[in-house]
């Protein structure tokens, strides 16, 4: 082995003389040097619907940072593996990622169990993870960068937009597990703090021995495909007026849910949905005519009226049109938050590594942590002390168009994770 | 700026305006409501205007407004940009024409449309305006609904406008729309003899939308000394229960009505496995792609339609007619190509027919995400198939009308089919026995085929009505294949009535629990319960009666 | 004949069948049945289709419980078991042993571990995972091996035996068992003649060290084992009496023929 | 049979040597072997193989249920999840402190308002606790359910797909947030193991070594018990248990017997898969993850003591690799696969010698008429009762 790695050595050093020659004569031949970027989403199993559109999004962001010259002149060079919706398989190709393609950082999951089991390879190989999706919160890994909405970010800007217009009953509906009862917990404590009555908020109670509440809401199981009896309990919720929907539904039992809900007769005029799971990407497989005017918040939508937006929009729906990855369908493509906040990512990272000088993920994240700025389609993010990132946040309503008009907006919103007990 | 105080202020002031001048509104000038309609697009964004245009669009009360009303809120009013004049044309999109607002003539648009959309708060107020407009429509559902929203809106300034048009109801729907909003509307400003009446007259209507209010009211008197507050109070008490208890029957009701059609899905889902499973003893885990396939089919139908015939064209209503029959053949075409290429060589194996189909569904899947995108796709439901129907406070939607009704129909179908043709009695006789049948002449390996083939046909009719009421997605089928497969063995494997039966009967359990369990624990109990009754019914409800007991 | 009286009571009988119904949907497979095997009694049934034959046997083993009436083991030392409230292998291990029509036999097997499986010991769970072959079970082996002229093949896969080979294996298995009771069930189908008669001639030579039981069509071969025969027809008996007696009684005979011509038909 | 190299021909007897050298060989090419050379083992290249030694172990498991006595079980990821939740639970508890909330408590109780440790949660402390309720919950489970089923004669496909609404009960139960089991996310971020850093080399190592010697024990226990009488039975059950039945034996008490046996092992497997995954979640008791033991099984060729191991452990690194190779056509690939084993290879990637064999025993009869006629007898074993009768 020895004999060999001194051959290798000397053969470095020659053409390292050659190279230098080389690269007075071509100055692209930086393009030879790249680093590593894991992209560590599903392409298969019940999350590709989402996931899919993330992996899109971040090859054509590393096209566009190679196209203006890579990071500190190294060409990115993205290493594709897919977690297919399965929990332990995450684990592995993230461990593979790092420990064994050298990746210097990763750009990955969706789900929250997807992050909890890719958490501990991060902090052991001490590298660096960004999380694009909107999120419980109740977590901050030193290794783990969460450009996602905080609940503080979403769900509570979007009671406030609600709470202002004047509706007085809320039902809280989600899927069964941690992100829907975590923010309907969190959103339980924050009505009554703004006065609102335990009896006007719908969808069931379940309190422990004790009394203490540890579950507000109805909830389904994952997939769930049947809604005729939420809606009924819903329309006779909201049969006095006033009445709004908190959903946190997530992906697929969506489109039963509002198909119900819109065959059942009631319009968003007699009882508008806010949901924090849908975004323009989600709403394409949802009957757009049926459910106008129904809330949505993020920080992002596609309709944002700026420059930049715009040149996003249209430098990625021309990438769609070149490129030729397997995989990627290129019609009727939109973009959305979890995108932009997956292509923001990218740019903190780039920033962050060019402000620290080095690739290192310690180094990154040291820099991150001391605040980096991007201007990106939905106006400038900030990296926060606390792994999360400071953004305008966006309430807007559907359209026919499945697009969403945005009816106002909350300016350089701070992410905060840990909201729980804070309102009581 | 506080937006919504300065919103209340205005609605405020729109209120006298329009209880000044409704009535008079017979005669209405289209020109002048049009112009104060496009001012109101102009001054989009100075609230001070607007409020301006508003009152004056109150007073000429044109059905224009509603028309408009409708393009606001679904963003087809667009601005147009025209470089001689300083002030730009107003157009209106309806389906592909565009009109000039202003003028009403139509406009053939070029590129320069900027989108206008009305902000939620005036979009309220608008419709307020369109329902104190439409308290006078023709149409009497929307009479009801206007009705019904400016009652539960509680304000004192529409009751001489309902009170003055009650009379003139003549529909006994109409009139109790109409005084349930009057009564509504007194619970709040109404003397205390006119709330007391008006809470016993509604809870002798056992309002539903009162019950909220009442328990307003309640409240309000509960620590009440007043003398009349007792009364009051307890007849408040006695109302609500009243509406209670008819909530409870309408619940029942409902249940029942949502047993069925969930039941009616499930048989749907199931009854194609009944017969590939159950007559042909073939475990097919790619039933649930079958499934899909009839989903992916109603969706390139519908895209068809739109493009050709585009949304909302009366040709486009019929994408749905013609899909079921589509769907029902590609996903037979589908499954008659799995029968003759795999299938038939693992009939002597059906657990390796497990895992082969299994294979087949992987691959469909990750096929499905290729051709179509991970994503689920949209489809819509055809205008004659959204809404409901309904009774005496259940509300039936007519897509699972159609659906309750379709699922009966593919049972009498399948029955004629196996018990009134040759080619059904060759099926029974090739499921007893495959090697006697055929000695005896019956083409079995067409007869595989063709069973084959309609079970698979009807995984993709379920498959086109799932599009109606559910997604449509590479994974779809995923979701119905473990409950297929219960019904069809708590239904008696072999048996088409038995599976029938199992389906409704599964249906119904999980409507009824759902409400006292909710969702989660309501389906772990039927999973849990279905795994009971097998132990006391082992065969299911109808155990196929075979004579070759042995092994 | 009046069949609903019993036809005699000996002291040595094995089994008692009184009044016993057993309806499937509805339908009546078995209806008021009244039945006694003798000790050591070789008996034939015959029966048209449907007449409740195999019904008849599952409801001796314990595959299906009887609606009505009694099902009696007399035990060798004098006391009786109600044989309804049995399970399968309890049944068995009285020393009821039954062969079913198609032969049931453990193909992956080799013949020599059939006749180890069906020794009648060490048949609960823990014993068998303990359980050490001795000279006295490869003794017994060998009894039956010769006594079913299957020694030669004892090594083979018992699936790999023909057809009439695995009939013998599977009576075979039945011997090793030592049972008391024999019930067969169409032991000559789909044998060749030659092999038909020397299993009759095994039958035969049974006679009297067990209570047999007989269930065939072939009348060529009952005539052959014939001692005493039960005629079943629809759940019931309808003769009971010797191979000639029965083959000229003219009300079996419209029986059988008509029954079996409309079958023809079908 | 030779007993401690318990094979039964000589291409099991290759395989199973070769299955020990690399059991004993990875972790001392991890250990001593330096990082940069070209036969060291990385720590995450011994924790993928200690997974799929895991894997291994559980389609041995199925295999002993399926393959041998002719139960397919379609909810094997049950057991294995329950083994591995109740190990699990001890890991949790290790956290101690370290959690994000410095409770003594798991993060999720935290959140959901938990003061005190439930009182089912206390013994996991104990690590042999938490072994032994590996070993014995799923086999409890195991044991109601087998006992139900098995009393009222529930077989065949009947008894499939129960064992999948089981499964699929289970994991609705197991994503409920309050059922104080962690919800979706299940269980994750672990640190210590019997004292020692989860995430150091050593562990990693150690970790290895015990699911390599679950795996030979295992692999022992199942050729003990084919060559015991019980074994036997087994198979008879698999082939005729009627006959079983009418020979004396309560098949109902043997069947039971292997279920619970069969769980046991799963649930050994989960325990020791848990930690080396870094996670548990009711994703692990999926029906779909149900069905993909099956396969493994299948491709390797049940009802052989070898194959479930092969199967177990060539689809996963087929899995591992496409899913970075080919990340979006692996599952086209893999579904190909299963249905080619199925349809050209009945007895799996071990059937493939004898299969051969045969394939060339025929070409040669094709010269000779004198043919047995026996070679359709290929069918392979266990089938169940076809669903209609």
């Amino acid at each position: 082995m020895n004999y060999h790695s001194d051959i290798k050595a000397k053969l470095k050093g020659s053409l390292t003389g050659l190279l230098a020659l080389a690269s007075l004569a071509v100055s692209t031949v930086q393009a030879e040097e790249t680093v590593k970027v894991g992209v560590l989403h599903s392409l298969s199993g019940t999350m590709a619907i989402s996931e899919t559109s993330l992996r899109d999004v971040l090859l054509f962001t590393f096209d566009e940072i190679n196209a203006a010259g890579g990071v500190m002149g190294k060409m990115i060079e993205p290493v594709v593996v897919d977690g297919a919706s399965d929990w332990p398989l995450f684990a592995e190709k993230a461990e593979q990622l790092v420990a064994q393609d050298k990746t210097v950082v990763t750009f990955g999951c969706w789900t929250s169990v997807s992050r909890k089991s890719v958490l501990p390879v991060y902090e052991k190989y001490k590298n660096l993870l960004f999380y694009p999706v909107q999120y419980e919160g109740e977590e901050m890994s030193p290794n783990i960068f969460y450009t996602a909405e905080a609940v503080n970010q979403q769900a509570i800007p979007a009671v406030d937009y609600l709470l202002e217009e004047g509706y007085k009953k809320f039902y809280l509906i989600g899927t069964d597990y941690v992100y829907p009862q975590t923010t309907n917990l969190v959103l339980f404590e924050y009505l009554q703090s703004k006065g609102i009555p335990v009896e006007s908020i719908g969808g069931g109670l379940r309190k422990d021995d004790d009394g203490n509440v540890i579950s507000a809401g109805n909830y389904t199981p994952f997939g769930h495909s049947d809604f005729q009896q939420i809606v009924a309990e819903i329309k006779t919720f909201a049969a006095s007026g006033d009445a709004c929907v908190i959903n946190t539904i997530n992906g697929d039992a969506n489109v039963p849910f509002f198909k119900e809900f819109a065959a059942s007769g009631m319009t968003s005029d007699d009882c508008p949905v806010v949901s924090f799971s849908i975004s323009e990407d989600e709403f394409r497989s949802l009957p757009a005519e049926d459910l106008i005017g129904h809330l949505g918040c993020w920080t992002y939508f596609m309709s944002i009226d700026s420059p930049e937006n715009k040149k996003f929009i249209a430098d990625f729906q021309a990438w769609l049109a070149a490129t030729d990855v397997t995989g990627v369908v290129k019609e009727d493509r939109v973009t959305c938050s979890p995108m932009v906040l997956s292509y923001n990512g990218v740019y903190l990272w780039k920033a962050a590594v060019e402000k620290a000088g080095t690739f290192d993920p310690e180094a990154v994240m040291a820099a991150l942590k001391e605040g980096v700025s991007f201007d990106g389609p939905a106006g400038t993010v900030t990296s926060q002390e606390n792994h999360h990132l400071t953004k305008n946040v966006y309430i807007g309503e559907t359209l026919e168009t499945g697009q969403f008009s945005i009816l106002e907006s909350f300016e350089n919103v701070e992410g905060e994770p840990f909201l729980k007990g804070t309102f009581k | 700026m506080n937006l919504s105080a300065v919103r209340q202020l205005f609605t405020l002031a729109l209120l006298f305006a329009i209880g000044a001048s409704i009535s008079e509104t017979a005669h209405a000038d289209e020109a002048g409501t049009r112009a104060l309609l496009v001012e109101i697009v102009h001054a989009d964004g100075d609230d001070a205007r607007q409020q301006l245009a508003m009152e004056g669009l109150a007073e000429e009360g044109d059905p224009i407004i509603g028309t408009f009303y409708e393009a606001y809120r679904s963003g087809n009013i667009f601005i147009k940009k025209v470089a001689s004049s300083d002030s730009p044309l107003v157009l209106m999109k309806d389906n592909k024409d565009y009109t000039n607002l202003l003028t009403g003539e139509s406009v053939t648009p070029s590129d320069e449309l900027k989108p206008s959309r009305a902000g939620r708060g005036l979009r309220k107020d608008l419709k307020r305006l369109v329902d104190l407009l439409d308290l006078s429509s023709p149409d009497l559902e929307k009479r009801i609904a206007a009705a019904d929203l400016l009652g539960k809106s509680q304000n004192p300034e529409y009751l001489p406008e309902l009170k003055a048009r009650l009379d003139k109801q003549t529909d006994e729907k109409v009139a109790r729309a109409f005084r349930e909003a009057i009564y509504i509307c007194e619970l709040k400003s109404g003397s205390d003899t006119e709330k007391l009446a008006a809470v016993k007259a509604l809870g002798e209507m056992k309002s539903l939308p009162a019950k909220g209010f009442l328990e307003t009211v309640a409240k309000e008197y509960e620590t009440s000394t007043e003398p009349g507050a007792r009364a009051l109070r307890e007849s408040t008490r006695k109302a609500i229960r009243e509406i209670d208890d008819y909530q409870k029957i309408v619940g029942h009701i409902g249940t029942l009505f949502r047993g069925l059609s969930l039941g009616s899905v499930l048989l749907l889902v199931a009854y194609g496995l009944a017969i590939t499973f159950g007559q042909m003893g073939v475990i097919n885990m790619a039933h649930g792609e079958f499934i899909a396939i009839g989903g992916y089919t109603v969706y390139l139908i519908q895209n068809y339609f739109v493009n050709t015939f585009g949304v909302g064209s009366s040709a486009y209503e019929w994408y749905f007619v013609l899909s079921l029959p589509c769907a029902f053949l590609a996903a037979a075409l589908a499954g008659a190509l799995l029968e003759k290429g795999m299938i038939r060589f693992l009939y002597s194996r059906p657990l390796e027919s497990l895992l082969a189909t299994w294979g087949v569904s992987m691959i469909l899947q990750q096929l499905f995400r290729l051709q179509f995108g991970a994503a689920n796709v949209s489809v819509s439901a055809p205008q004659w198939l959204s809404g409901s129907y309904s009774f005496g406070g259940v509300s039936m939607s007519y897509s699972r009308i159609f659906l309750v009704a379709f699922a009966f129909l593919v049972i009498i179908v399948t029955w004629l089919l196996m018990n009134r043709t040759s080619w059904g009695l060759h099926v029974r006789a090739t499921m007893q026995n495959r090697q006697m049948a055929s000695s005896l002449g019956v083409p079995s390996g067409r007869v595989n085929m063709l069973t084959f083939a309609y079970g698979s046909g009807l995984a993709g009719l379920a498959g086109a009505f799932i599009s109606q009421i559910g997604n449509v997605g590479p994974s779809m089928g995923q979701t119905y294949i473990v409950d297929s497969f219960m019904v069809v063995v708590v239904g008696g494997v072999g048996n088409l009535f038995g599976a029938a039966l199992s389906s409704l009967g599964i249906g119904m359990v999980d409507q009824w629990l759902q409400p006292i369990l909710g969702p989660v624990m309501g389906k772990i109990s039927v999973l849990i319960t279905i795994i009971l009754f097998l132990q006391f019914k082992p065969g299911g409800l109808f155990p196929s009666r075979s004579r070759s007991l042995d092994d | 004949m009046d069949s609903h009286a019993p036809l005699y009571r000996d002291t040595d009988l094995v089994l008692s069948v009184e009044s016993v119904t057993k309806s499937f949907d509805g339908f009546r497979a078995i209806n008021d049945l009244n039945f006694y095997l003798g000790e050591g009694e070789l008996r034939t049934i015959i029966g048209p289709n449907g007449a409740g034959k195999s019904t008849f046997m599952d409801l001796i083993t314990g595959r299906t419980r009887p609606d009505e009436g009694t099902l009696t083991y007399h035990q060798d030392d004098g006391h009786d078991l109600d044989l309804t409230k049995m399970r399968e292998y309890e049944v068995n291990r009285l020393g009821i042993a039954r062969k079913f029509q198609t032969p049931s036999v453990y193909t992956q097997h080799t013949v020599y571990e059939n006749f180890v499986l069906s020794l009648n010991r060490n048949r609960g769970v823990l014993k068998t995972l303990f359980y050490k072959e001795t000279a006295a079970d490869r003794e017994e082996i060998e009894e039956v091996l010769e006594l079913t002229r299957l020694a030669d093949r004892r090594h083979e896969l018992a699936g790999s035996l023909s057809h009439g080979q695995k009939q013998w294996l599977e009576i075979g298995m039945l011997l090793a068992q030592r049972p008391r009771i024999l019930l067969v069930d169409e032991p000559a189908a789909g044998m060749s003649d030659e092999e038909t008669e020397r299993t009759a001639e095994l039958l035969i030579g049974l006679r009297g060290k067990h209570s047999i039981m007989v269930i065939e069509h072939d009348m060529v071969f009952i005539r052959q084992i014939a001692k005493k025969v039960t005629v079943l027809h629809q759940g019931h008996v309808l003769k009971e009496g010797t191979f000639s007696d029965v083959a000229n009684d003219p009300v079996v005979k419209e029986v059988y023929l008509g029954r079996s011509k409309h079958e023809d038909a079908a | 049979m030779n007993r401690l190299l318990p094979v039964d021909n000589k291409a099991e007897g290759a395989v199973f040597i070769g299955l020990l050298i690399l059991i004993a060989a990875l972790p001392i090419l991890n250990a001593f072997v330096p990082e940069g050379n070209a036969l060291h083992v990385s720590s995450f290249q011994l924790s993928v193989w200690g997974k799929y030694l895991c894997y291994a172990v559980l389609a041995m498991s199925l295999n002993v249920l399926w393959g041998y006595t002719g139960l397919l079980c379609l909810g094997q990821c049950l057991f294995f999840a329950l083994g591995g939740y109740a190990f699990g639970m001890y890991l949790m508890l290790m956290i101690g402190e370290l959690g994000a909330y410095k409770s003594t408590l798991p993060d999720f109780m935290v959140f959901l308002g938990y003061t005190e440790l439930p009182a089912h949660w206390k013994p996991f402390y104990n690590p042999f606790f938490a072994v032994a309720a590996a070993l014995l919950v799923p086999g409890l489970v195991a044991f109601i359910f087998g006992v139900l089923a098995f009393r009222s004669r529930i077989k065949g496909v009947y008894f499939s797909i129960l064992t999948q609404a089981l499964t699929y009960a289970a994991a609705l139960l197991f994503f409920r947030n309050d059922f104080t089991f962690g919800g979706n996310n299940g269980f994750t971020d672990f640190k210590f193991i019997f004292g020692a850093d989860i995430r150091s080399d050593g562990t990693a190592r150690g970790l290895f070594i015990a699911s390599g010697a679950l795996l030979i024990g295992v692999y022992w226990l199942v050729a003990w018990l084919l060559q015991t009488k019980f074994g036997k039975i087994q198979k008879a059950i698999r082939d005729s248990e009627n006959r079983v039945r009418f020979s004396g034996y309560s098949t109902t008490h043997f069947k039971v017997f292997i279920f619970v046996l069969s769980a046991m092992i799963a649930g050994m497997a989960g325990a020791l898969f848990v930690p080396q995954a870094g996670i548990i979640n009711p994703g692990e008791m999926w029906p779909t993850k149900g069905l993909d033991i099956v396969v493994w099984v299948a491709v390797g060729g049940r009802g052989t003591k070898i194959g479930p191991i092969i199967g177990a452990v060539l689809v996963n690194m087929l899995k591992s690799w496409s899913t970075k190779a080919y990340p979006d056509t692996w599952l086209i690939i893999l579904g190909f696969l299963f249905v080619f084993v199925v349809l050209f290879m009945p007895n799996g990637i071990v059937g493939l010698w004898a299969q051969g064999k045969a394939f060339l025993a025929r070409r040669k009869s094709k010269t000779s008429p004198a043919d047995t006629g026996s070679t359709d007898d290929t069918e392979a074993p266990g089938e169940i009762e076809k669903a209609t009768s």
